[in-house]
């Protein structure tokens, strides 16, 4: 994760009310990186226009990796693709979140049984933090998996994990 | 700019002038790939040498799908994921290739219905393509217009069949649903409100003059190499090809519609350019338009669905069907062996056509007309893949 | 011209190498070709006065089971507004078409496809490589007696 | 200012170090208040709504949130990279853009260095950014990046011709290159502000200003070394978190800036235009941001409204219409004032 993440072994009052700046700074900008697959793509571009208007979130693409915070799978991974979206991902920086948007990325979708080149899931090349299910998800689908990956953010901290 | 690049790269004393050529990956993520297509590009500088298009990377084995699910039927979902700028003419063309094969008539209300619903699908797909090209030159407003006036057409969609981008809607033999009551008002109102935006979008992009500057004369198709690489749809049209599978070689009802094919004349600049290839898109929506409301006013009452077994299965044969969709001449090779499920379904999809003159149209253009040739061909990476 | 008369005036024109013309009882006519004579009959077809040919709707690979491959040419004209089917077989043991795509630019990508996907060699093709799938793919997938792989670069393919 | 500060303290390196960073406390509120207005502008321009949940009203605290997120990212060097030039070059841009507010006087009582040579150093200083930037788009070792410098590099040297000549036009007029000075020949009613002398010649001299100095702040239709269309994120492309910050911190910081020259040295300045109604060195200052906010709004409205050129094009305007143009209307005002 970030720089001063999991770096502290105790809590205390002011860690606390750091963790809750940053965390607060990370999911209310969540820049997302500008690419799509498939048909989810469509609907992803529909939820960023005028009508659903991921902006209001704070969402807005970036074309690069480097300069974007979350990754939106959106649509069939092939076998091809699938090398290529795990150099983007490596090629963001941390903290960085991937919503994997529609049945193709979570598992295959139609795909599973007879798709020679389609990955069933791109959670078996890169790590996932929310699925978003539907085929496609409706922008309002995706727009809830925002807000569970933003949930997710606010409970993050800098403070280690002890087992 | 183009004698710049025509003229011979040589010095007086004969040597060239030529600098090393550098290889740039455009793609597969890449902003205006469109997708996932990967381009690979020779460049002199700004200067483009070649292009050598790599396709794949959404290879979804639809071919192979098909000849494995359990009966005709099931393809169409395969269908609609194809295309899915423009669902529902893909669902059209599968099954008008297996009522062709099974020999059957549809009910006249089902064929209205089908005209209306392909003919909004068209207009939607235009939308997207005509906004994802503003884009491409790098003006943002009038994709985000035109995909608040493509949410409407959607809800129409959604009213219709519950569902907003791939609809499963076009049955062998039928419709999955009627139309819901009120439609045919909604549709109706629909037309009245979208008629002046297209000359809203007329006036903020069309022909603003650096719209115009970045796509006239840009990425010239001539007529004869349109034909040659079995260029179709808005393509060979703004090669100023007069050619439309709904007129030239007509299926459904098309034939009782009056509607005018657009052709790319030149306007602005030479025939087969950048720019009327987007125009033909423009005006076609204005055509759907006509369409739609000849068809709104016509529809009889009746049945959506002919009878037909659910497990159908035609005789031993085989039937090569060709459709007009949003983005050209969509054919369905279906071979049947006379079983329930299809031998060979091989789909000859309009982009994978239209994508394969890129480097013949690309070839000495710079690397900001590369961006402006591919948006103009109107590729959807899940059917140039399929 | 109808499909009768292509047929009658390639026959006379080709002789023993069209192997069949199914005309009649049968939705779209067909005509049979030995898989040698692909590309002069295509190119008679483009530039014959009376057939024009200029347009290839569509190239197919089909693969017909006892070890038989095929390929199909969908051609139409623009000019005169008819239609034909060429079809062509080949042994899986040699799978060798001449090409069409210098007759046909459209050609050089269908050819592409249908050999990424049926393995057919078409021989003069000027950029014969997968069109597709990945380069290291194994297997030519559309084959009937194709078996997915269970690795593909470290990646499990099926579910 | 600058004498009371140094008797205040009676120390003049403090003194000067302080002068140096009023214009700080200016360009930071204000890159974070333009980023949000930017977003706001352009949404409101398209149907939308723009930041809506952030901190609360309108998301005002959508740039704060940004800017926090961008400091906790991971700062990335590509292992290719010139590790050197990539570290220098935000820097490099950043001091290029600040400096340029060393000469402009804000009010009537503060400019940071009232140099006579102020119009001068503010043309060669800002030239400093084109160095930044041929930097980063060399050491991040990625072709787009290069690509992007390259163009960067061509655009903005081509476009500081048309610019220093339409501000010539001016500077023949007003006979000094002291900014403050400029400022004070135009004090009165609008109707002495120099674009409305010579008339139509300082008028055009303005327009080929304004739009010059679009190209050389990279703001559409001119924005090719970032064209996101076209060069991924042009030459930032490899950069992440803050240095990435930084270059968008000198980006805003340099569309005030080339609005708050044109404000100066067309359009009064710190002058108020009704005379002495609200006039003196605060509502100076009050006149003298509004004018340049005004321009960095304009620019706004053209990012959201036009499409981009093409790099030909772009030199195509530069070299055969803007400066012969400029050339013109310094000929126009020459002939008139020999008159």
């Amino acid at each position: 994760m970030g720089l001063l993440d999991k770096q502290f072994n105790n809590s205390n009052v002011i860690i606390t009310s750091l963790d809750n700046l940053l965390n607060w700074a990370r999911l209310s900008s969540l820049w997302q990186m500008q690419f799509g697959l498939a048909c989810c793509a469509i609907e992803m571009m529909a939820a960023a226009a005028s009508h659903y208007d991921f902006d209001r979130f704070g969402v807005i693409p970036r074309a690069t990796p480097r300069q974007s915070d979350v990754m939106i799978v959106a649509g069939t991974v092939t076998l091809k693709m699938a090398s290529r979206i795990k150099r983007l991902y490596d090629q963001m920086s941390e903290p960085r979140y991937v919503i994997s948007m529609g049945s193709c990325s979570n598992c295959g979708g139609p795909y599973w049984e007879h798709g020679y080149h389609v990955l069933k899931g791109v959670d078996r090349v890169i790590p996932v933090d929310v699925y978003v299910p539907g085929c496609p998800p409706r922008p309002e689908a995706l727009m809830e998996g925002l807000i569970k990956l933003q949930e997710k953010i606010r409970h993050e901290s800098l403070v280690k994990k002890t087992a | 700019m183009s004698d710049l690049l025509t003229a011979p790269v040589k010095t007086s004393t004969g040597r060239s002038l030529r600098s090393e050529e550098m290889i740039i990956n455009m793609g597969p993520q890449h902003p205006s790939t469109h997708g996932v297509l990967r381009l690979e590009l020779v460049v002199d500088g700004e200067i483009v040498v070649d292009v050598i298009p790599h396709i794949g990377y959404l290879h979804r084995c639809f071919e192979k799908h098909s000849e494995h699910m359990t009966n005709y039927q099931q393809v169409i979902p395969y269908c609609d994921r194809m295309d899915y700028v423009a669902a529902m003419n893909m669902e059209m063309g599968y099954v008008v290739a297996v009522e062709k094969l099974l020999g059957i008539q549809v009910p006249e209300r089902v064929e209205y219905i089908r005209v209306i619903m392909n003919e909004l699908q068209r207009i939607a797909s235009h939308l997207i393509a005509a906004g994802t090209y503003g884009l491409d030159v790098g003006a943002f407003t009038p994709f985000l217009y035109m995909f608040r006036d493509r949410e409407r057409i959607l809800d129409l969609f959604e009213t219709t069949c519950g569902a907003r981008l791939l609809y499963n809607y076009i049955w062998v033999g039928g419709l999955s649903h009627d139309l819901p009551p009120g439609f045919i008002d909604k549709a109706k109102a629909f037309c009245n409100y979208f008629r002046p935006k297209i000359k809203e979008y007329n006036d903020l992009l069309t022909f603003n003059e650096i719209f115009i500057k970045r796509t006239a004369n840009v990425g010239v198709l001539p007529a004869d190499v349109a034909i040659a690489y079995g260029c179709s749809g808005p393509m060979l049209r703004g090669s100023g090809v007069d050619w439309d599978l709904r007129r030239d070689d007509p299926y459904s009802i098309y034939d009782r519609f009056s509607w005018e094919v657009q052709i790319g004349k030149g306007e602005v600049g030479t025939a087969g350019d950048c720019w009327d290839r987007y125009m033909v898109r423009i005006r076609e929506m204005e055509q759907s338009l006509n369409i739609i409301e000849q068809a709104l006013a016509q529809i009889p009452e009746g049945d959506i669905a002919s009878a037909i077994p659910r497990r159908i299965r035609p005789n031993a044969g085989e039937v090569y069907v060709r459709t007009e969709s949003a983005r050209g001449e969509l054919g369905f090779y279906v071979v049947s062996d006379g079983s329930a499920t299809p031998y060979r379904v091989k789909a000859r999809s309009p982009s994978f056509v239209n994508l394969s003159v890129l480097p013949e149209i690309c070839r000495g253009s710079m690397i900001a007309d590369v961006v402006a040739i591919t948006g103009s061909t109107d590729i959807v990476l899940g059917e140039v893949d399929r | 011209m109808s499909p009768q008369e292509i047929s009658e005036k390639l026959q006379s024109q080709f002789g023993a190498a069209i192997l069949e013309a199914k005309i009649e009882g049968i939705i779209q006519p067909y005509i049979k070709v030995a898989s040698v004579n692909v590309n002069d009959l295509a190119l008679f077809l483009r530039d014959d006065a009376d057939m024009q040919f200029d347009y290839l709707m569509c190239l197919s690979g089909i693969d017909y089971g006892k070890n038989v491959l095929g390929v199909v040419y969908h051609l139409s004209s623009m000019t005169k507004r008819h239609k034909i089917t060429v079809k062509t077989d080949v042994p899986v043991e040699k799978a060798e078409v001449p090409s069409v795509a210098d007759v046909w630019p459209t050609a050089n990508w269908h050819e592409r496809e249908a050999y990424d996907m049926y393995g057919i060699v078409f021989t003069g093709h000027p950029d014969l490589r997968r069109m597709l799938l990945p380069d290291d793919y194994p297997g030519h997938p559309l084959r009937k007696d194709f078996k997915v792989p269970e690795f593909y670069q470290g990646m499990k393919v099926p579910y | 200012m600058e004498q009371p500060l140094k008797d205040l303290l009676s120390n003049d390196v403090l003194a000067y170090v302080i002068m140096a960073f009023i214009p700080l406390l200016w360009i930071v509120p204000y890159a974070l208040f333009a980023v949000w207005l930017e977003r706001k502008v352009s949404a409101h321009m398209q149907d939308r709504l723009g930041p809506m949940r952030v901190g609360g009203w309108h998301g005002w605290a959508q740039t704060i949130a940004d800017i926090l997120k961008l400091v906790q990212k991971e700062d990335i060097v590509p292992s290719a990279a010139d590790k050197k030039l990539h570290f220098l070059s935000p820097w490099v841009v950043f001091i290029g853009s600040y400096a340029a507010f060393a000469a402009i006087p804000f009010s009537s009582a503060y400019v940071g260095s009232n140099i006579n040579l102020g119009l001068f150093y503010v043309i060669a200083v800002s030239t400093l950014v084109v160095v930044g930037i041929l930097m980063a788009g060399w050491s991040s070792n990625n072709k787009w990046s290069l690509f992007g410098a390259m163009r960067s590099a061509a655009q903005i040297v081509s476009y500081e011709i048309p610019t220093a000549l339409a501000l010539l036009a001016v500077v023949m007029i007003a006979g000094t290159l002291n900014l403050q000075e400029i400022n004070q020949q135009q004090t009165g009613w609008f109707w002495h502000w120099y674009i409305f002398k010579k008339f139509p010649f300082v008028f055009v001299a303005f327009i080929i200003y304004f739009v010059a100095s679009l190209a050389e702040t990279n703001r559409t239709p001119f924005d090719l070394p970032e064209a996101e269309s076209e060069l991924v994120a042009g030459y930032h492309t490899e950069y992440s978190g803050m240095k990435f910050a930084l270059f968008f911190l000198a980006e805003y910081a340099n569309m005030f800036a080339v609005s708050a020259i044109g404000a100066t040295l067309f359009l009064g300045g710190w002058n108020s235009p009704f005379g002495d109604f609200l006039g003196g060195p605060i509502w100076g200052v009050f006149w003298f941001l509004s004018k340049g906010m005004f321009f960095v709004v304009v620019q706004m409205w053209l990012r959201w409204t036009l499409p981009r050129l093409r790099v030909d094009q772009l030199m195509y305007v530069s070299w055969k219409v803007l400066t012969p143009w400029a050339f013109v209307c310094i000929l126009g005002v020459g002939f008139w004032m020999m008159m």
